[in-house]
């Protein structure tokens, strides 16, 4: 990488320290790797030390420190991309590249591997080219991507048709159907002022949409009252929970109400500053979005002096880079400040002390929409819908085994069926509710309300039907959580290590009831220890999978004793091939039994009385 | 009267800011830690501080006392839940304490004595790591790491050099140098930094002083860590003293 | 616990003097360390002999280990010979303990498992220094082959004790059996815990 | 020039193999397989050295003052043999070519030490069971340790110089009483 380029970088980015992150997807996405040399050029230009650079592009799945090819071929890898068949076409894929997955060709010129969900659930198999993604993969489509790569052509002279990503928006209900002009809520805001807007979203009840449910009032009020020399408004658009694409949809088609609602809350709690963390798995949205706020800003609908009202709010986007993590909020800030994803110890909280220490409100895609509708609509109105304690709709990404995968909005306590119903499923076996991070619901539970007092979502529904391995969907949310663990506390770091071992253990049948304790055990250990939600939710979906789906379990045990993790035979695999021996002496496997029985024979013949073991004269013992 | 809060049933004054640990500390009642330190900012990482204030877990490193608590510290579940921490911690390194210099001044030894931790339980991760003797007085030893970040925040905090920072993700996560080569020679660290005394377990060694001190006569050979009271968060190096002493002596 | 089980069988009922525990011992990719530390419970071996007799052991030069009540074993799982042996002491010992470092995690010998199998015979047999010219690796079907890594005995049977130490002090090996003989959970104190 | 290993083809006519595995009378690991014809006459006889570490390995590349204390646990019963040889070597890399009299003494006493528990541990250990074991084990076995222990508790209450005082003596007691148990060496001919 010429000087010269990062020069050019680094000077677009103000050589902010904060903005290291940014900086280094940039240059990832121009060499293809970050080489020591340009980490140490950087952390030279930003005054930082090396280690921190370092530590900050190890972190992050899509910065490589090592080369990782000209094509970066990175194939989502959610239970539902299983579901569509995506590992064979993988496999497809590294065949005709001659590589095998997780590798880098010889030649360095493409390295084929998975990635967490992408968000495309609705419209898989998907997978990253480059940073970009390309949907409805089949294998026509894997054929052409391997000859495009092959003659070196340039992933955007690619069929643009590959890039398409519909909203698949099946159900619209208040939101989606909204009907406001762009800025429209924002002008409404302005006029009515914080403390009414404030007024408004109190008596609207609204809680967060990202899944935890906090209430956007109280968090809005304490980050307002919290002295600061700033205070900030990030929407958190990572949306890492695997199943789920609804702020996809809202930023590529609702983007002006989001914005209009990130207005809305900076006027409220006296910010003039707001970040959209967009996850470096949207990357495709960036330009658009730019655009957009641009044009707003000339329309006068953001930044300076907005609709002459002498209010001022800009925003940035900061793009992420693969870390389910830096959906948990502080964890964000972090990311946001350069730094790796890692949680800071709480309290104290965001609203205090958040982006730069100063007082922030981190509110997901959805929230910040729906404030806007309530500026316009009113708190009453909104609080019509819905259930007392869950008030209004909430977007609902449904997937897997349905006619229709897509968005679809419901009033808070709509059943569970209802919703299956609405999507087309049949012959449903099992729901996850909340992605990996929730609980798993059988067919007798499908009576149950989604709303904050009884099936808690973050708006992730993966469908599962009879003829699903609810197994493999355990074992696909072991790797997910010890992939995306962000390794700071030993029981999230180590425990979601060791439960995807045992998945895979019971998966190579070897495992045994000891091996389902064990995962109860990691399951007791993990919740109220971990350091954040990701450890304490890690083994939610898959102790409810267990417990509910135990048949899928048991089939897998291979023996109702304790039985070794490793294969015992293929133990002995490089002894063979150095020795050259393939007598039966150089095997573990089946002759395990024979050979103990053999043993037996021998001892009992050794013995010819059952006496004591002192009598038998030790230097007569000849075996026959 | 200043407040108090009840620590397994025992009444422990805090001075208001101060974490629960902090103040029983203070008072000489030892909750097990790793990667807390009376010097240095709290972290929260290790877990093995884990404490239950009115039923429910919390890291005692991390939270502020407050009048009226009633903390469990020492009870049979907690101390269950902290010897499953510390399996995983032993299966997740190398840790052959035989051949280990650091053996009886290690903290992660001593709380796995203290715990009663008579097997690792899970099995064993063996990983890979190196061993960077590049320095000339200080020896860094990757495999016995705990990712405490105890070094990472003695550099930043008292030396002010950022000698040492954790790089990669999950169990990926790994101990890495200033310096564009990787090799902590091609740092400013000295074996004079305070980051060079403060390793808990032996990762970070001063060259020429392995296995000074005999079997018996080092730090936890002679109380549990349990009975270092206050000091416990000091990170003990017997090995330090005798070299010290053969100076001064 | 197993160790109920041990104390049922030797509380003396009224008629009936108590049976002998039956103890095997075995190493497997140990040193004998730990054999000898059982042995430095010095003269502590008489009232231990009143209460238990040895069935295989390098003490009787027993070949294989019939029915016993505690296997005491030392040692990692490093080859195949070691697996079988195990697997025998599993099947027919009621109470298994794993005594010392290598049978509790591995020992020193786990220290190559972080190394490929193949380069370490091959530099040991081949590219070494001091090797004689085209010497090759041992292939005798006599010889067992090694795993591809050392095992704790954990990770290849089910192990109802673990005894740490490398080796175990003598008074730490007596504490853990009188107890466990006795029928209580088995617990080392400071000073009789310790890995190195 | 490539020597083939000798291994134990069986030849033609077909040797019943007759193993004594494990041999238990040594330290380490060790099996021996006897080939012998219909009238039990022995065609071979092979010692085979079963346990293969790789210490030689894998102490390449750790800091060389641990690997006295690795290699120590090459044998639990000479641990001291391998912990001088591994300092021996190490006094060429540090350049301590001329070791101290003080280092010198140490190690030899060192060995000393091991030589006493060695022979003591090998008659009562390895030797002694095939004897007494052939001759009514319990009571022989019992009449050593016995012995053993009263002689022990004597020498509590005896003068002995401070350096010896303790397993010092105790082993040396050991080595004397393993010469006079010498004598019953050769009474395995009349089993």
């Amino acid at each position: 990488m010429a000087t010269a380029e990062l020069e050019d970088i680094l000077e677009r980015h103000r050589r902010d320290p904060l903005r290291l992150l940014q900086i280094l997807i940039e240059l990832q996405a121009r060499d293809g790797w970050l080489p020591p040399a340009t980490l140490s050029a950087v952390a030279t230009a930003l005054g930082l030390p090396r280690a921190r650079v370092e530590s900050t592009a190890s972190f992050y799945s899509f910065l490589h420190t090592h080369p990782a090819g000209d094509y970066r071929i990175l194939f989502s890898d959610n239970i539902t991309d299983r579901m569509l068949g995506n590992m064979a076409l993988m496999q497809a894929l590294c065949g005709k590249l001659w590589l095998e997955p997780g590798k880098v060709s010889e030649d360095g010129l493409v390295s084929v591997a998975t990635t967490s969900c992408t968000g495309m659930c609705d419209q898989g198999p998907a997978l990253l080219a480059n940073g970009r993604t390309i949907t409805r993969l089949a294998p026509e489509r894997i054929d052409e991507m391997a000859h495009l790569i092959r003659r070196r052509v340039p992933v955007g002279d690619w069929p643009p048709e590959w890039f398409h990503v519909e909203d698949n928006i099946r159900r619209r209900d208040v939101l989606l159907d909204h009907g406001l002009a762009p800025g429209q809520a924002l002008a409404v805001a302005l006029d009515r002022g914080a403390t009414s807007i404030l007024g408004e979203i109190e008596r609207s009840a609204l809680r967060g949409r990202g899944g935890a449910g906090f209430g956007s009032d109280i968090k809005w009020r304490s980050c307002r009252d919290a002295w600061g020399d700033a205070h900030y408004v990030i929407c958190n658009a990572d949306e890492g929970e695997p199943g789920t694409f609804k702020d996809r949809v809202l930023l590529a088609s609702y983007f002006d109400l989001v914005v209009d609602g990130m207005c809305i809350a900076g006027m409220a709690i006296g910010a003039n500053k707001g970040f959209i963390y967009l996850r470096g798995e949207y990357r495709y949205l960036l330009d658009r979005l730019e655009t957009r706020l641009a044009q707003r800003r000339e329309q006068g609908l953001l930044g300076r002096n907005i609709l002459g009202c002498g209010f001022t709010f800009d925003i940035e986007i900061h793009l992420g880079a693969g870390a389910y993590i830096c959906g948990e909020e502080s964890a964000l800030i972090e990311s946001l400040e350069g730094k790796p994803g890692k949680p800071r110890i709480r309290p104290p909280f965001p609203v205090t002390n958040g982006y730069r220490g100063q007082p922030t409100t981190v509110n997901n895609v959805e929230t910040l929409a729906l404030a806007a509708l309530i500026a316009v609509r009113g708190g009453e109105w909104f609080r019509a819908i819905g259930t007392p304690a869950s008030t209004g709709t909430k977007l609902l990404s449904v997937s897997g085994d349905v006619e229709r995968p897509g968005i679809y909005e419901f009033p808070f306590g709509v059943t569970m069926a209802e919703v299956l119903d609405a999507a087309g499923a049949c012959d449903t076996q099992a729901v996850t509710s909340a992605g990996a991070a929730g609980h798993c619901l059988a067919a007798d539970e499908f009576g149950r309300r989604i709303a904050f007092e009884d099936v808690a979502t973050g708006g992730s529904i993966m469908v599962f039907d009879a003829s699903r391995d609810m197994f493999e969907v355990a074992r696909n949310f072991a790797h997910f959580f010890a992939h995306e663990s962000c390794g700071f506390c030993t029981p999230c770091r180590v425990g979601t290590a060791v439960n995807a071992r045992l998945m895979d253990k019971l998966a190579a049948d070897h495992g045994s009831p000891y091996d389902l304790d064990e995962m109860a055990k990691m399951h007791r250990l993990m919740q109220g220890a971990s350091h954040c939600g990701l450890g304490n939710t890690a083994t939610i979906a898959i102790d409810d999978i267990v417990a509910k789906f135990r048949p899928a379990f048991e089939r897998r045990l291979h023996s109702p004793e304790y039985e070794p993790a490793f294969d015992l035979d293929a133990a002995l695999s490089q002894a063979r091939r150095m020795t050259g021996r393939d007598d039966p002496g150089a095997h573990l496997g089946d002759n395990l039994e024979a050979l103990a029985e053999e043993r037996a024979h021998a001892r009992d013949a050794a013995k010819p009385a059952p006496s004591s073991a002192a009598e038998s004269a030790p230097s007569k013992d000849l075996q026959p | 009267m200043n407040d108090s809060f009840l620590l397994d049933g025992e009444d422990i004054p805090f001075t208001p800011g101060q974490t629960v640990m902090q103040a029983a500390a203070a008072a000489g009642k030892y909750i097990p830690h790793l990667c807390w330190h009376p010097d240095f900012a709290a972290h929260g990482s290790c877990k093995l501080c884990t404490v239950k204030i009115g039923g429910r877990f919390a890291t005692s490193c991390t939270v502020r006392a407050a009048a009226g608590q009633e903390v469990e510290n020492r009870t049979d579940e907690l101390d269950a839940k902290r010897r499953t921490l510390l399996q995983l911690l032993f299966v997740e390194g190398n840790h052959f304490c035989p051949s280990c210099e650091k053996s009886g001044d290690c903290a992660l030894q001593a709380t796995a004595y203290e715990m009663g931790m008579l097997t690792p339980h899970f099995d064993h991760f063996y990983p890979d790591r190196p061993v960077d003797a590049s320095h000339p007085d200080v020896l860094l030893e990757f495999n016995r790491c705990i990712l405490c970040e105890l070094c990472v925040r003695a550099s930043r905090e008292v030396d002010g050099k950022n000698v040492f920072a954790l790089a990669g993700r999950g169990t990926r996560s790994h101990l890495v140098v200033n310096s564009d080569s990787g090799r902590l020679a091609d740092t400013d660290f000295t074996a004079s930094d305070r980051a060079a005394a403060v390793c808990p377990v032996g990762v970070i060694l001063k060259k020429r002083l392995g296995f000074t001190v005999p079997i018996g006569a080092r730090t936890y050979d002679l109380n549990p860590i349990s009975a270092m009271g206050a000091n416990a968060g000091q990170q003990a190096d017997s090995r330090a003293n005798a070299a010290h002493e053969k100076e001064v002596g | 616990m197993a160790h109920e089980y041990l104390n049922d069988t030797t509380s003396p009922s009224a008629a009936a003097t108590p049976r002998k525990l039956k103890v095997a011992t075995v190493s497997l990719a140990g040193c004998f360390g730990c054999h000898m530390s059982f042995l430095d419970i010095d003269e502590r071996l008489l009232p231990l002999l009143e209460l238990v007799e040895f069935d295989r052991s390098p003490l009787t030069d027993i070949k294989h280990c019939g029915p016993c009540d505690i296997g005491l074993i030392e040692g990692g799982v490093c080859n195949a010979e070691n697996v079988h042996v195990l697997r025998e002491f599993r099947a027919n010992c009621k109470v298994l303990i794993a005594l010392g470092a290598c049978a509790v995690n591995g020992g020193l010998p786990a220290q190559r498992n972080h190394l490929a199998l193949a380069d370490i015979l091959q530099m040991v047999y081949r590219t070494g220094h001091g090797l004689a010219e085209g010497s090759s690796i041992p292939d005798d079907p006599e010889l067992p082959l090694p795993l591809n890594q050392v095992h704790p005995v954990h990770e290849v049977v089910k192990i109802d004790y673990f005894l740490p130490g490398c080796p175990p002090s003598g008074d730490a090996i007596w504490a853990f059996l009188t107890q466990l003989i006795e029928g209580k959970a088995p617990s080392l104190g400071h000073g009789l815990l310790h890995y190195d | 020039m490539n020597f083939e290993l000798e291994t134990a083809s069986l030849p033609s006519e077909n040797l019943r193999r007759v193993a004594i595995d494990p041999v238990s009378r040594v330290e380490g690991h060790g099996k021996v397989t006897i080939l012998l014809d219909e009238d039990n006459k022995v065609h071979q006889v092979r010692l085979h050295i079963v346990e293969f570490r790789g210490f030689e390995r894998f102490i390449q590349g750790r800091p060389y003052w641990e690997v006295p204390v690795m290699v120590q646990r090459l044998c639990g019963i000479c641990p001291v043999s391998h912990h001088l040889a591994a300092s021996k070597a190490l006094d060429l890399i540090v350049g301590a070519s001329k070791v101290t009299p003080t280092a010198d003494k140490m190690r030899r006493l060192m060995h000393y030490g091991q030589i006493l528990q060695s022979h003591a541990l090998h008659f009562f250990h390895l030797s002694s069971p095939d004897l007494l074991f052939g001759f009514g084990s319990s009571l022989g076995f019992t009449l050593a340790l016995v012995l053993f222990a009263g002689i022990r508790e004597r020498l509590d209450g005896a003068d002995v110089p401070l350096a010896f005082k303790g397993t010092a003596i105790a082993m040396i007691t050991a080595g004397f009483m393993s010469l006079a148990f010498m004598g019953f060496a050769g009474l395995d001919r009349f089993q």
